[in-house]
């Protein structure tokens, strides 16, 4: 249990090859590094910018709190998550995921698992605001996320 | 008579119009469950925010609770929507 | 499947940021990118180095058409394959998948799917050279990487 | 009698000695199980390369096939042990 975590929320974009180095540096032990990195799609191209709220201090702590159980759960040997706020434009990185583990299913999973409750407890919210200037509204939930949650407990 | 400091995020927020509160709550507000109803005696931009109380998600010192959780001893009671990160 | 495909097999170690920027960069119709790493390891303190010997031509050709496989079955918008070959010391990394999706699910389950075919039929031959100066032989195949190939095909 | 280019790899290649080689076939050998047979005559650096046979893999012109596989109009003919790479 003493893999280490990292967890960051912050405005600025991360960078992946600082993110992984961090965590595998100096290591043997790693044979396995899985990133998944999230990010603001436009298909209809009818998007300016999302805008990501969260709960400064809840949303950190959340986030460990799955990390670190997806670490106990899966033997990963260290775990990162990195989240944005504020405005993200169509093409830029929203979230990134890493993990690192012996065996490269477990990293594969971890990362998987850590995204599916980041989706739904993690607490961020997303606001669409429109090329003409206008609000879409609120982002809504999906039943999709819960069911991709839900996945885990019922095996 | 507690007190009580309430967050609001997302919606629940630009609804209720504010993003956060101190209030003072009457002894029969014993769990979330009451606390929604009580916030929705308040105007009716709580009526509006909180309306479908199935949906509203709460939170008790930044850990997760289901509305019958009691409040007793909260230091930071936040309410906001179904969570859209990632 | 005009997914584009990039498949390098190369002795140079690659770079994830621009592996990852070459697959998204312009383009509002991704939001999940994957990438796996897989590393030499050395958990006994034994090792030396890896020496990957590989059959040309025919594993680029074989890689290509795993990925290719992968971007139908789970509607990939791209994919990258990079293996190294030559002497890999304990730490270094070895081969690296990217994948790109409109969702995240497709990402995780198109690399997952690459690594498990490439590791059971991509040409290449693990061969150990140990910090004592002799040779350990080459590495023998696992029953669990078959395994892990066929769960694709039993669902 | 036809002519094809053998390629060997990993320990297979090691025990025969060698990586690569043109060889002129019999008529008789048809399939990859018919050559890994002649192969296996041509001397004890063959027998031992090929002893265990259910683990040689084979690939004509740089495709995976069976030991069932014809070999006619093969350009290149490879014999390899299980694949470890990844």
């Amino acid at each position: 249990m003493n893999a280490p975590v990292t967890v960051r929320v912050q405005r600025d974009d991360f960078d992946l090859n600082s993110e992984v180095a961090k965590l595998s540096a100096g290591r043997a032990d790693i044979g396995a590094v899985v990133t998944f990195s999230g990010l603001c799609r436009d298909e209809a191209g009818t998007l300016a910018a999302l805008e990501l709220e969260h709960y400064p201090g809840m949303a950190e702590a959340e986030i460990e709190r799955i990390c670190r159980e997806a670490i106990e759960r899966f033997s990963l040997e260290a775990a990162t998550a990195i989240h944005r706020y504020g405005k993200i434009m169509p093409g830029e990185n929203i979230v990134l995921v890493v993990t690192a583990s012996r065996h490269r299913q477990a990293a594969f999973d971890g990362a998987n698992f850590i995204m599916d409750f980041l989706k739904t407890s993690a607490p961020f919210w997303k606001k669409e605001h429109l090329g003409d200037g206008t609000t879409g509204g609120w982002v809504s939930a999906k039943d999709a996320d819960d069911t991709a949650r839900d996945r885990w407990t019922t095996k | 008579m507690s007190t009580v400091n309430l967050v609001y995020f997302s919606w629940v927020r630009e609804r209720i119009g504010k993003g956060e509160e101190t209030l003072d709550l009457p002894a029969g507000v014993v769990t979330i469950a009451d606390l929604l109803r009580h916030l929705k005696t308040l105007g009716e931009e709580y009526e509006a925010a909180l309306e479908h109380e199935n949906v509203i998600r709460a939170a008790i010192n930044q850990e997760h609770v289901d509305h019958k959780e009691p409040i007793a001893g909260a230091r930071e009671i936040a309410l906001f929507p179904p969570m859209t990160g990632g």
